[in-house]
């Protein structure tokens, strides 16, 4: 794996870390209201499977989605304005967490009913299908969401079109308060894609470079021609399933349990541990691959120290994210009206 | 430059025309493909423009509506077809939570070009789960229109008009009028979609109506005439939004309204045009607005009930007559 | 086999035929109006398995259900009453073709709204679970029924809690005139039990000894605290969907291909078949297998004048229906808001 | 005799009484059981009667919800639990085309004593998909009835009544009242299920209104009566059947009717209570009936915009104001 790519993946969960435990703080001052769902824990599906697509993919996300915006690109800066409810947010402050939106990164959405993630993603990959386009929708859901009837359809629907649509289920093992022995019949959510002979694999969701790997090896077979695919990610919500969850439902040796296979933290030792030391390099001799690999140490990414910079830098991110969104302006009714008729065209309309 | 047609090749012909010239419209539901439509709407077209724009689905009528959505969050212009409108509440979360409310959640980023038809309305003995009218479930959500055709004309130039917008519009093509026949002048320009059609003028009341209904009241005011009664009928066209300016005018002159609708009376479509009319006109009016409209009651499958459940013709004709005499009656007493 | 079954199975699959075409006539004639959705041709599917089942067992279907209640026992009478839409019809006239219930045979009612019947009988079937009572339920549904998410949503739900509950698939390879190939990603539609470890069997549907069996023991499974059952019956329909429909969207040839395996002559033949002569048994001496199909013989019915008599005696019962139904009175409005109003017991409403 | 309990503690109380005295009464939904329900109207059930009366549900919302039809027909009393009301549209299907068609279609041979409980209404910056109020939409559907318990003491009753009840009754609760507290009398015998509240008596006019509006009217109410206007504020506790004579007596007192609602006002609840009243009262009425409703604007995530698409108490006082000026202004002219 290029080193590059190891970095973004790792700087990326950074951010949505940093980012998502800074929401909650605002949440906790009162400056972010209603239902709010983060990410820390689940970093690893995010960062792996949105890197391992392209500028022209589309991603399709749920109420859970802060983490997905910023590693699809779009800047801290409106993703938190969105949360405090302001104008520039990403929504212009009409959506919320749950509902943000950047169409300029074929960021498609936020939605919060539960599987509507299937049929949104179906269209947009009929679209493309329809129009022969090399592009691909990648729609992510819970292990909660499989068992709406949105999803059976719309993998029937997929697999019979070859659309291609690449499906992530972000299984976290837990519906709210519900554990997925007690809401599927069949825990291997990957199974169920067989019913529909959908090409299915479970990797492990807490490893970001496995993520990213099946999401590569995915979104290639889907460019071959190969039809949806789909992919079950392992993974753990490290809170509740809300803010307004305290997530009591859950023994506290298993959080204890997920806590210590931290996304996070493995990516690190990841990085730490794939790239030599200088000393190592040295006595490696100055060939092809020694030389790279100098190189990117010489860069300075891969030393602790420069993890700590990461760390930084993120944190001066959602920082400055912070600050702009106080001081966004609230939107005004206008702007909601315009919103609303944001689809009139020419049209004398009564 | 007319020439006659029936309600079904009406929708046909305006399907043809706007896939012609756009490719971004394309039209999908249960069967409209290679078997060319329940009510035929879709006829021919499969063959002509090929199995990706005239898609035959599955009967999974919230994920290809919600198809609908998706795609035309990307630019198409679709044409869900959903079988009859009493698969609608199947259908309705990618309506309501999706089409309706995307293009303002997402401060304005996404347009919704997403045209929705089905068949509905009492037809004849198709039982208590295939006769639903269900306007109303639509009309309360903001971000939709709906169209309420009764002419070959209006279905050519209100599905036309549908697709050619960018907003989220719901057709309702009423089940006994697909084979009604009718002028359709299809080179001549259309009135804007949702204005509503004087479809007689009267002084003596006014009859607020739409879809198939309109039909009846204007044979019912045909009826009236004999009698000396002379009702203006006003055929909506649009039950969101309403064209109240249209119906208000009417009001103005002939101080009564008789709202007639086949949805069930309570908390149906009449329930807003009634409402929003009387408080309008209030100080205009010389008696209640009356509401004709189906009982509350499922539609009971024996033919003699069925047609007892909705207004009839000699229905109108006697709630009209009531009603002019109501007024005077108070006047006198 | 025991003869009594096998002499049942063919009189309910000859009445039905009877009183199908029947209604067709009745149909042309105009004392028969709206849809009408008949079953010649899958007559071995409601036969087989409503003649597995026990009385005190429930029976859920859709609007191709009218030789499913004669099966379960509904008189003649009363179900072509309800197609004429009379007071003595089974729904009292309210219901029509698609909406028959006769409470007191546990039929639980043809519903018009494909998909719909999934969760019905999961909530019959949850009751019977929750009262452990040894009762199952029967839920009829076509191919293209299992693509509507109320079919993935009631499996999952039957198999997590183990339900009492037999779906039986009539697969007659149409949705209307959609053919399965075009309407399904996996056209073996038992295989999609699988993705709810639901046991799942595929029977011939024309055979009606075949799917007899296939129900029994998956009757008998669910009576041992097996959980949910699936089998598919793989059957043809002769008519269009409905008499609206001239099935014109299917080749010539495979219609006539599925006549030749009507599952009526089938039956007839292995009756014919299995049952030797007075004179093959006479030569095979005074065993005990051999006096009991003697007594068999003995007893009539297995010769064909006797199937001719048979066929007869359907005539009589379905030409009684029609008298019947001719003369049953128009329900009245005051009926039909007597039924609407059957729920209300001491409550003092407004 | 009554002790104060919050509306979710009195909902509470009402199914432990039940589910105690008829084992045929079971309940179910997403995290009803071991978590207790997300507004903790289950809390403590599934320790008490096991899981398969309180019965924790897949997010399949259609489907348990026609689970609930199919125990009903087998003589269960199921509760069934939307978690919110914004999932309604998924799971009407089962209502609608269900349990309020069954006992009809079937020639009444089957009675539907389901129960199915929705929290919604605008509660506090959930966005457009968690904002609905959707009461419209089950209005129209003849074969149900809908209750909308304003405080503790009729959400204990009316739940009570409702599973009772042998008809399929909607329990609209609003998310915002959960933590509201009142006094509940365990004992007193309730008032028929479907009968309006008169909350405050006045001569000045009359407000009809209901759920956490029926509040709020009443704070208006006291506001008014500063400035010498006294409103009748009638809370109405069900949309389903609606108790049109205790409105009527009071318009005929007041000769004024405002209609608040928290529902979008185009086609909402509103549209039938003021075209129903305004034909029955038109006589004695001085002004226009008023309807004072929520935008129709699908709900803004910004805390300000959001209470800026409904009816607050000042709205409140304004249009009341308005409205009794507007009946003299016209008197005198
Ligand atoms: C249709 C629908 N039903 C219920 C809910 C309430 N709800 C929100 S999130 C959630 C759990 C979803 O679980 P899962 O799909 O596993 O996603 P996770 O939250 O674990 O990421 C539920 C039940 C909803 N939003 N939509
Ligand atoms: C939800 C819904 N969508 C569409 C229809 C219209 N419709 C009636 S029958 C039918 C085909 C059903 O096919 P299948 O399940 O295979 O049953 P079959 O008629 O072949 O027995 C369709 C699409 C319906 N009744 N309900
Ligand atoms: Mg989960
Ligand atoms: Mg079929």
């Amino acid at each position: 794996m290029e080193r590059d790519a190891l970095h973004r993946l790792l700087r990326d969960m950074l951010l949505s870390r940093a980012f998502e435990e800074r929401a909650a703080e605002e949440y906790a001052k009162g400056n972010i209201v209603g239902f709010l769902h983060l990410y820390p824990g689940e970093e690893a599906v995010g960062a792996g499977v949105i890197n391992a697509a392209g500028p022209s993919d589309y991603i399709v996300s749920d109420y859970r989605e802060h983490a997905h915006a910023l590693i699809r690109g779009t800047p801290a800066r409106n993703v938190m304005a969105e949360l405090f409810g302001r104008a520039d947010g990403m929504s212009g402050g009409m959506g919320g967490s749950m509902h943000m939106f950047d169409a300029r990164r074929r960021f498609m959405g936020g939605y919060a009913i539960v599987g509507e993630t299937c049929p949104i993603a179906l269209g947009i990959a009929y679209t493309v299908a329809m129009r022969s386009l090399p592009e691909a929708v990648i729609c992510f859901f819970g292990d909660g969401a499989v068992n709406q009837g949105t999803f059976h359809e719309s993998l029937n629907m997929a697999a019979l079109w070859r659309l291609p649509l690449l499906l992530v289920c972000e299984n976290n093992h837990y519906a709210i308060g519900t554990e997925i022995h007690r809401h599927s019949a069949v825990v291997e959510v990957y199974k169920r894609a067989a019913a529909y002979n959908i090409p299915a694999e479970r990797v492990d969701g807490m490893d970001v470079i496995k993520v990213y790997e099946a999401a590569r090896r995915a979104l290639e077979r889907i460019r071959g021609g190969g039809g949806p695919q789909f992919i079950e990610c392992e993974t753990y919500r490290f809170r509740g399933h809300s803010m307004a969850d305290p997530g009591t439902y859950r023994p506290a040796v298993e959080v204890k349990a997920h806590e210590a296979w931290d996304p996070i933290s493995a990516a690190v030792r990841e990085i730490e541990f794939r790239y030599p030391t200088p000393a190592e390099l040295a006595a490696a001799g100055p060939d092809h691959i020694g030389q790279l690999a100098a190189h990117m140490v010489e860069a300075g990414h891969l030393a602790e120290i420069e993890i700590e910079a990461l760390r930084k830098e993120v944190n001066a991110i959602v920082e400055d994210a912070v600050q702009f969104a106080l001081q966004s302006p609230q939107p005004t009714m206008d702007a909601a009206w315009a919103h609303l008729n944001c689809n009139r065209r020419h049209e004398v309309l009564v | 430059m007319s020439q006659e047609l029936l309600y079904w090749q009406a929708l046909n012909r305006a399907m043809d025309v706007e896939m012609a010239a756009d490719e971004a419209v394309f039209t999908l539901g249960e069967d409209v493909g290679l078997y060319g439509g329940s009510y035929r709407v879709t006829e021919g077209l499969h063959a002509k423009y090929g199995e990706w724009r005239v898609r035959d689905t599955p009967i999974s009528e919230n994920s290809f509506t919600g198809l609908g959505v998706g795609a035309a969050l990307v630019g198409m212009r679709p044409v869900v077809e959903i079988m009859t409108i009493n698969f609608l509440p199947l259908a309705l979360d990618s309506i309501i939570n999706g089409a309706a409310k995307i293009p303002f959640m997402s401060g304005g980023q996404f347009r919704m070009p997403l045209v929705v038809r089905m068949p509905g309305g009492v037809a004849r003995q198709l039982g208590a789960q295939h006769a639903q009218r269900l306007e109303h479930t639509l009309m309360n959500v903001p971000g939709l229109r709906i169209a309420v055709p009764s002419t070959p004309q209006d279905a050519y130039w209100q599905l036309r008009q549908a697709i050619a917008s960018d907003e989220p519009i719901i057709l309702l093509e009423h089940e006994l009028l697909y084979f009604s026949k009718g002028p359709v002048d299809l080179l001549a320009d259309p009135p804007p979609m949702h204005r509503a059609a004087l479809r007689r003028a009267g002084r003596d009341l006014t009859i607020v109506t739409y879809s198939r209904h309109a039909l009846l009241s204007q044979d019912a005011a045909a009826e009236l005439a004999k009698e000396g009664i002379e009702a203006e009928v006003i055929d909506l066209r649009s039950l969101k939004p309403i064209d109240w300016d249209t119906c208000a005018s009417s009001i103005e002159k002939s101080h009564r309204l008789l709202v007639v609708e086949e949805d069930c009376r309570f908390a149906g479509a009449g329930a807003e045009i009634a409402s929003a009319l009387a408080e309008r006109c209030f100080y205009s009016l010389d008696a209640p607005v009356r509401r004709l409209a189906g009982l509350d009651i499922p539609t009971p499958f024996n033919g003699t009930l069925e047609a007892a459940t909705i207004p009839q013709v000699s229905d109108i004709v006697v709630a009209a007559r009531a009603l002019c005499q109501s007024g005077q009656e108070s006047k006198a007493s």
